[in-house]
């Protein structure tokens, strides 16, 4: 399967960002024809090794041999001219740009220097085909879920004529079906004798398709395996460099059942809550104490019904009660007042303030309530923010570093903990778990269950429904932007019960209570 | 496994949903129009539409070299200076003997060469644009003011020629060929936006710079390019001046880069970069001269009432302009 | 004939339709210029339509275009600079509209674009300035050390002042300008350029200020300082405007040459004359005067601006 | 470098300041008397005092155009402001019967303050609630407060002769310009309205990441409102300045480009037009660079001809030497400790998704 000489060799590289080694001494091989997964905990070098391959950071030290030949990238221009293609770990794509643009700016199919735009339009809809994704390519990307932006991402790299193919954590919010639909097509590239570099956080992913594992570790390598001949627990443990046993942990926690939490008057209670154009109108109670998982598709509407409960866009109709009163949702603030938290899944455009450190961002939305008269005293600050670092293993641990610079799945640590500081009684996680890597997914799952103990409801919508299934005392399902049903999580429910319920759709399963 | 396609509608009934900004604002166009016919019986001679052309010839070109700049997400604050210093340098050659085509093409020289070296200022060394061009406001106008302190005539044939050529009925209603020049570079540049990677390039830029250059484009030629083409533009702006003045004067212009960006963002460009067409740059260029053009006809206002009205009439359109805009959405 | 006069031309169709584009409001003194001027139109019974292009050439370009459209009988205007009117003031031409500058001259060849001009001379008021002050530094002894605040860099006024003032004082050699920097005509930059001036140079014998308002500012630095203005240092302006005339009487300014804003009047008088195809002397001066101490005291309390 | 020099080194504020020093050092070489000061009828009169007291008023506008800025907006009617609230307070005072009384400045001024903050507040509005873009609302009133300042004095310059109100721009407290203490006191203020509550970081964030704010429970709009009001409220104290520092009021002349100035300091001052992080002591630094080069043109007797090239040349050696890139590429002569690399990334702006 894979050819005797790599075509990629990255020998002794180092690289550092003032006052952190992300990088230190690290190689790295990749050879035509595989898959080559890179694995290693957040904030391990993953995309910086990818970066300072593409040439969007320089090298400290270090060499770089692309064929026969070796490079040193200007730029990503010259890495995708070179046939390095790249998907890099955040979307990145012009908000502004259509969808087939964004797929094609830069090679654009021209005659005589003018871009063909009626062939730019038809190529791209062949493209997404490819990909199983029927979407208006003239619409702006921006008007698109994050997956979808995911996926045109994806589009945007598989098209180009290259040697080797990186692709940055590109299943972060993508579902099964997608995913799946990627596999196809990555081995399908595979089979053409194109290199692929794959990173991704699923294990079952990297067992799915990997030919070979690189593994990294605080910046330094770890090892290369055959994943044939490395076991997960072993994996897992290169990677966090101890055993793990949290993982198996979770598995066991006992989940209070349903009829423990519900009773009494519901935390948030909607009723007939829809806004045109984004979800049809629904009615859902959320109890103290309850965890409510959200299931379905890509662009099912998930995000938009999410939204809607924290007041980010105004609910057109329907109606709202808190605590049995009668209340109105039609500002984040408000919604905040009522005791409601809401992590979006788009760390970069809603989440981070890139420019302000860690700690600011911590408090953000707790500083926020308190009102600009009553600045957090410093103290109390550094207390909270201490703890959360420590609990999430937020690292560096360095509270005031910009959060920009922090690798992605520490950013997202930082948001959860901004919402875990304001200690609310809702907390709607729309994807908290993407990009995070296994160990502290395993910990922040097990943080939700305590904190639903504790009292506390959580709205919980990720695209792996396992997590789902395995956290919520409830399971909503949701399909073409509509509620159709409400699964009570006993054990008939699982997750082929769910896939049928979406695939099915229409027909409404008796809702509980 | 075929997601859901969520098309909230045919094709063609969502395409003008992008064009809405500048369809709103040539409908307010056109009632300010006509509430200046409905005023003034005067106002609704051909000419004066032609005048407008004419009077602001030099405005448009400068302006449709910032649309590109503020689409990349930048401002170009040399432009009214440029404009100014290649006047000046042309009526001080002339002046000192050099033939019409060696001074035109000199003075189409520098702006670009200044707007080119802006331009790798901002990218190389990662300066903000506001205050390079700034500076190189400051040079340009300086310049103006070393070459003469006051005003040098231009006599020269050609220059004379492309100054007071009508083309039209000569009794009648007619345009400058400093028109025609203006109307080639406005179609120049809406071809270059919509149809050449370098127009792309740019909306990417303005989009998201960072997204840009990990997509692998040139984000630094783009960048270096569209300050040379404001430089141009300026340059090509400065020569029309000199043709409508017929002379070089060091204080000419000065504050014409607010009318620019004003009338390139009124024209729907955002100042945040990514999204904006030339066409609307015209339009916005439109706006300022029919307000201009209301207020002379009026005549009746007294100078600081002129610019409490200018103010009003700038302040209704944008408001129109954004409240319609924000309805049709 | 007017018959024709467009719309906006208000009145009765015999009034007389004036056009006058002003170069802005920037000082008082253009103020006082534009109320003579409408002041005398209502009186004399024309019908103007005033047009301030706020200080850019290219917007009095437009306003005569659209006088031009709207069909008046005389345009009249204050050119912003001097070149660049040859075209448009063809077109005026062409349209049979007589043309009447004021304040100040264009620098076309073609005589026959324009009836009159009407206006003052500012080489003249600068020589006027320097003439006095060559007459008063004859008896001193060594150099007279001269400061000059310039007006706006590169206008016509700042130009012909500075112009007029150094042929002036030619005729002299003890006279020695030390220092010239641009006060923007404003007394904000008068003050701030005489506060450097004063520290650069120990002995500064007399202050040239292109206008008053520039004077006026610098007198508040040469008080900080603890000079005596008017009597350590010489202070002479331009203008009269009637700040200037007060600061003169008092003693504090030595000498202002006048440059008058009230040319309505006369204007109108020119605008009656060139609508009836009377023939008019190609050049108008204004009247204008010198001010010395006594003479302001006398004059003050019927200046009208 | 020694280690010992490097926190100085890259101290946000080292190369401000050190544009600042070479400037000083400069004219003094060229004039020996430039740093002198002396007493001259009690207060100290000389050259740093009069930059001093002459960037008072940029320092003030530079101030609320820093907050604007922050929020990634932009003020351009500061200028109009100024003599708007200048030519409110000189008219009053004129009117008055007793121009020396106090009363009748405190009247004059809390009417041109409350005209100025009505001003702010529609900029605000403008801005926040109407959604128009800062350049284009701000450029409004840039535009027709000329107008309303020329319509108050009605063209003419109005001259007043109060010595209270003089005492703003001219007076002197503890021998040093009562100017520099009132704009060191806004400095103090607005550094510890901004500092010491959560505003500045609430603002930093709006400038950061609007949307994202607004999720965090932050009211974006509110704080989007508020600083054009506060930018307002500076401009008109810088106003009062202007025009007390000539004693008239000038509504065509006052503070004409002093937005430009303003917006020059706080860029110079290391905050980013793009909006986020500001910083307050950057811009009064800013300020001093600005008053100190137009100091330079005249004390260096500069012609007026080639006074605009030489701030060129200043302005953009300024931007170049306090530029990280510029310095990664031609600071690294010495063959000792490379400086890390540069992010070769420009500066990142935030994804704006509908
Ligand atoms: N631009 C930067 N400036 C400073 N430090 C940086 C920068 N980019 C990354 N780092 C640091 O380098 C280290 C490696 O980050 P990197 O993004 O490569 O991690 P990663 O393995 O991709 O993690 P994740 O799984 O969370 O994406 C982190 O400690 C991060 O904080
Ligand atoms: N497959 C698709 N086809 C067309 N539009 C889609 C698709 N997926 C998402 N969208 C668009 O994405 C927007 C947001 O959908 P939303 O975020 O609510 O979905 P979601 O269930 O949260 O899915 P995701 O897993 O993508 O976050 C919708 O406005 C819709 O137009
Ligand atoms: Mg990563
Ligand atoms: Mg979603």
């Amino acid at each position: 399967m894979t050819d005797s000489r790599p075509v990629l060799t990255m020998t002794g590289i180092s690289k550092s960002f003032p006052g952190v080694r992300a990088l230190h001494n690290v190689d790295f091989r990749l050879y035509p024809g595989e898959v080559h997964a890179l694995m290693g905990e957040n904030g391990a070098g993953k995309s910086t090794l990818i970066k300072v391959l593409t040439g969007v950071y320089g090298i400290d030290e270090g060499t770089i041999t692309l064929g026969d030949e070796q490079v040193a990238f200007s730029g990503p221009m010259q890495a995708s001219a070179a046939g390095v293609s790249t998907v890099y770990q955040e979307v990145n794509l012009c908000p502004n740009l259509s969808v087939a643009e964004n797929i094609f700016i830069g090679r654009e199919p021209r005659r005589l220097g003018a871009v063909r735009w009626g062939e730019v339009r038809r190529q791209a809809r062949q493209l997404l085909t490819r990909l199983d994704l029927d979407i208006d390519v003239t619409a702006p990307v921006a008007s698109y879920s994050l997956a979808v932006q995911q996926m045109v991402a994806i589009a945007r790299a598989i098209d180009v004529q290259a040697r080797v193919l990186i692709l940055d954590e590109p299943t972060s919010s993508l579902d099964a079906g997608e995913v799946a639909q990627l596999f196809r097509v990555m081995r399908q590239l595979r089979d053409e004798g194109i290199a692929i570099l794959f990173v991704t956080h699923f294990l079952d992913q990297v067992y799915g398709i990997a030919d070979r594992i690189t593994v990294l570790r605080n910046g330094t390598l770890v090892g290369e395996y055959p994943t044939a001949e490395l076991p997960q627990l072993a994996l897992v443990e290169k990677m966090i460099g101890k055993e793990l046993d949290v993982l198996e942990r979770i598995e066991e926690q006992p989940r209070r059942e349903l009829a423990a939490v519900e009773g009494g008057t519901p935390f948030v209670a909607v009723s007939e809550l829809g806004r045109k154009g984004a979800v049809a109108p629904f009615t859902l109670n959320i109890h103290a104490g309850e965890v409510v998982g959200l299931a379905g598709l890509l662009g099912s509407g998930r995000t938009e019904a999410a939204r809607l409960f924290f007041g980010a866009d105004r609910a057109d109709r329907g109606e709202v009660a808190v605590n049995g009163t009668p209340t109105s949702l039609r500002s984040p603030i408000q919604a905040i007042e009522q005791g409601i938290g809401f992590c979006s899944e788009n760390r970069r455009a809603e989440g981070i303030i890139p420019d302000l450190t860690v700690r600011e961002n911590m408090i953000l939305a707790m500083q926020a309530a308190r009102g600009w008269l009553r600045p957090i005293p410093r103290r109390r600050q550094d207390e909270l923010v201490e703890q959360y670092i420590k609990a999430l293993s937020i690292r560096p641990a360095n509270p005031d570093l910009p959060v920009r610079n922090l690798s992605g799945g520490n950013q997202q640590k930082v948001l959860l903990a901004r919402w875990l500081i304001t200690e609310p009684r809702l907390l709607i996680l729309d994807e908290p778990t993407r990009g995070i890597d296994i160990g502290a997914k395993a910990e922040i799952q097990k943080l939700v269950v305590q904190l639903s103990d504790g009292g506390m409801a959580v709205l919980f919508i990720s695209a792996e429904l396992e997590e789902v299934l395995r956290l919520s005392h409830k399971v909503v399902v949701m399909r073409d932007r509509e509620m159709v049903a409400q699964l009570d999580n006993d054990d008939t429910v699982d997750a082929d019960r769910v896939m049928q319920t979406i695939a099915s759709g229409s027909q409404r399963e008796e809702a509980n209570q | 496994m075929t997601t859901s396609s969520l098309t909230t509608g045919p094709s063609w009934a969502r395409l003008p949903r992008r064009h809405v900004p500048v369809l709103v604002t040539l409908a307010l166009l056109l009632v300010m129009y006509s509430i200046g016919v409905s005023q003034y019986r005067a106002f609704s001679n051909v000419q004066v539409i032609f005048n407008i052309f004419i009077d602001y010839g030099f405005l448009l070109v400068v302006a449709v070299g910032m649309t590109f700049v503020i689409l990349t997400g930048g401002i170009d604050l040399s432009v009214g200076s440029v404009v100014a210093m290649t006047a000046m340098v042309s009526a001080w050659l002339l002046q000192s003997g050099l033939p019409a085509l060696l001074v035109l093409v000199i003075a189409l020289l520098i702006g670009p060469a200044l707007g080119f070296l802006m331009g790798c200022a901002i990218h190389f060394f990662d300066i903000q644009p506001f205050i390079v061009t700034l500076a190189g406001m400051f040079f340009a106008r300086g310049m103006c003011t070393f070459i003469s302190s006051s005003s040098i005539p231009i006599t020269d044939g050609f220059w004379t020629t492309m100054a007071q050529h009508r083309i039209g009925d000569p009794r009648g209603n007619f345009v400058s060929i400093g028109v025609l020049i203006t109307l080639a570079v406005v179609l120049v540049a809406a071809y270059v936006l919509a149809y050449t990677r370098l127009g792309r390039n740019v909306y990417a830029i303005g989009g998201n710079p960072q997204s840009a250059l990990l997509m692998g484009l040139p984000v630094a030629r783009t960048r270096i390019a569209v300050y040379t083409i404001s430089g141009l533009c300026s340059a090509i702006g400065g020569i029309l001046l000199s043709f409508y003045t017929l002379s070089g004067a060091p204080l000419i212009a000065v504050g014409m880069e607010l009318d620019v960006i004003a009338a390139v963002v009124i024209g729907g460009t955002v100042l945040t970069g990514g999204s904006g067409y030339v066409f609307g740059t015209v339009l916005g260029v439109l706006v300022l001269g029919v307000i201009q053009a209301l207020i002379t006809f009026d005549g009746s206002l007294n100078s600081w009432w002129t610019k409490i009205v200018i103010g009003g009439l700038l302040f209704a359109f944008i408001l129109f302009q954004r409240l319609i805009g924000i309805r049709y959405k | 004939g007017n018959s024709d006069t467009g719309a906006g031309g208000g009145g009765g169709d015999d009034k007389i339709v004036l056009g006058f584009s002003q170069v802005g409001a920037e000082s008082g003194w253009r103020t006082a210029n534009t109320n003579s001027i409408k002041e005398a139109a209502a009186e004399a019974g024309i019908d103007l339509k005033f047009d301030d292009a706020q200080q850019k050439q290219e917007n009095q370009i437009k306003a005569i275009r659209n006088y031009i459209q709207q069909k008046v009988d005389v345009i009249a205007f204050s050119p912003v600079v001097e070149s660049g009117w040859d075209t448009v003031l063809k077109e005026a031409k062409d349209a049979g509209i007589p043309v009447i500058l004021t304040d100040r001259a264009v620098d076309s060849a073609d005589k026959s674009l324009y009836k009159t001009f009407l206006g003052s001379d500012f080489v003249k008021e600068g020589r006027l300035s320097g003439e006095w002050l060559v007459e008063n530094s004859k008896d001193a002894t060594g150099d007279v050390n001269i400061v000059e605040l310039q007006g706006t860099t590169g206008s016509a006024p700042a130009n012909d002042r500075k112009k007029g003032f150094g042929e002036a004082i030619a005729a002299d050699p003890k006279l020695k300008v030390i220092a010239s920097q641009s006060g923007d005509f404003t007394r904000a930059g008068g003050k701030q350029v005489m506060e450097q001036f004063l520290k650069a140079h120990p002995k500064i014998d007399v202050l040239f200020a292109h206008n008053d308002d520039m004077g006026l500012g610098a007198l508040e630095a040469i008080t900080a300082a603890g000079k005596v203005p008017g009597k350590d240092i010489t202070i002479i302006t331009i203008d009269a405007v009637k700040d200037g005339m007060q600061a003169l009487a008092d003693g504090k300014f030595n000498f202002i040459a006048e440059c008058s804003p009230l040319l309505g009047p006369q204007l109108m008088d020119l605008a009656k004359k060139v609508h009836a195809g009377e023939e008019v002397p190609p050049r108008i001066e204004t009247e204008e005067t010198t001010f010395t101490q006594e003479q302001a005291k006398t004059a003050l309390p019927n200046r009208k601006y | 470098m020694s280690e010992r020099l490097k926190p100085i080194l890259s101290h946000r504020l080292f190369w401000p300041l050190a544009v600042l020093a070479v400037m000083v050092v400069a004219n003094t070489i060229y004039r020996p008397g430039f740093l002198a000061v002396e007493v001259n009828n009690g207060h100290l009169y000389g050259t740093p005092i009069d930059i001093l007291r002459l960037s008072a008023p940029l320092i003030l506008v530079g101030l609320g155009m820093t907050l604007v800025i922050a929020t990634g907006g932009i003020d351009l009617s500061v200028g109009s402001i100024c003599a708007i609230s200048g030519a409110i307070a000189c008219l009053h005072i004129s009117e008055a019967s007793d121009q020396n009384s106090l009363v009748t400045v405190f009247t004059a001024l809390a009417m041109a303050l409350g005209a100025a903050l009505v001003l702010g507040a529609w900029n605000g509005v403008l801005v926040s609630v109407i959604g128009i873009q800062p350049i284009i609302a701000t450029l409004i009133l840039m535009v027709a407060g000329r107008g309303l300042a020329q319509l108050v004095t009605e063209g003419q310059i109005i001259t007043i002769n109060s010595g209270p109100y003089r005492a703003i721009g001219l007076g002197h407290f503890l021998t040093l310009p009562l100017a520099i203490f009132i704009a060191l006191g806004a400095a103090l203020l607005v550094a510890a309205l901004t500092r010491r509550t959560a505003l500045g970081m609430i603002i930093e964030s709006v400038g950061g990441n609007r949307e994202a704010s607004r999720l965090a429970g932050i009211r974006s709009s509110r704080m989007v409102f508020l600083v054009y009001v506060v930018s307002a409220a500076c401009a008109a104290v810088a106003g009062f300045m202007m025009t007390a520092n000539v004693s008239s009021a000038d509504g065509n002349n006052a503070g004409l480009w002093v937005e430009l100035d303003a917006i020059l300091a706080v860029v110079i001052g290391g905050t980013s037009l793009a909006g986020g992080r500001f910083y307050l002591s950057g811009t009064i630094v800013g300020a001093l660079i600005i008053q100190t080069l137009t100091t330079t043109v005249y004390a260096m007797n500069i012609s007026p001809q080639t006074a605009l090239l030489f701030k060129a040349v200043v302005v953009i050696a300024v931007c170049l030497i306090q530029a990280p890139a510029f310095r990664a590429k031609f600071g690294r002569r010495g063959r000792g400790t490379p400086p890390p690399a540069a992010p070769a990334q420009p500066r990142q702006k935030e994804e704006v998704t509908a």
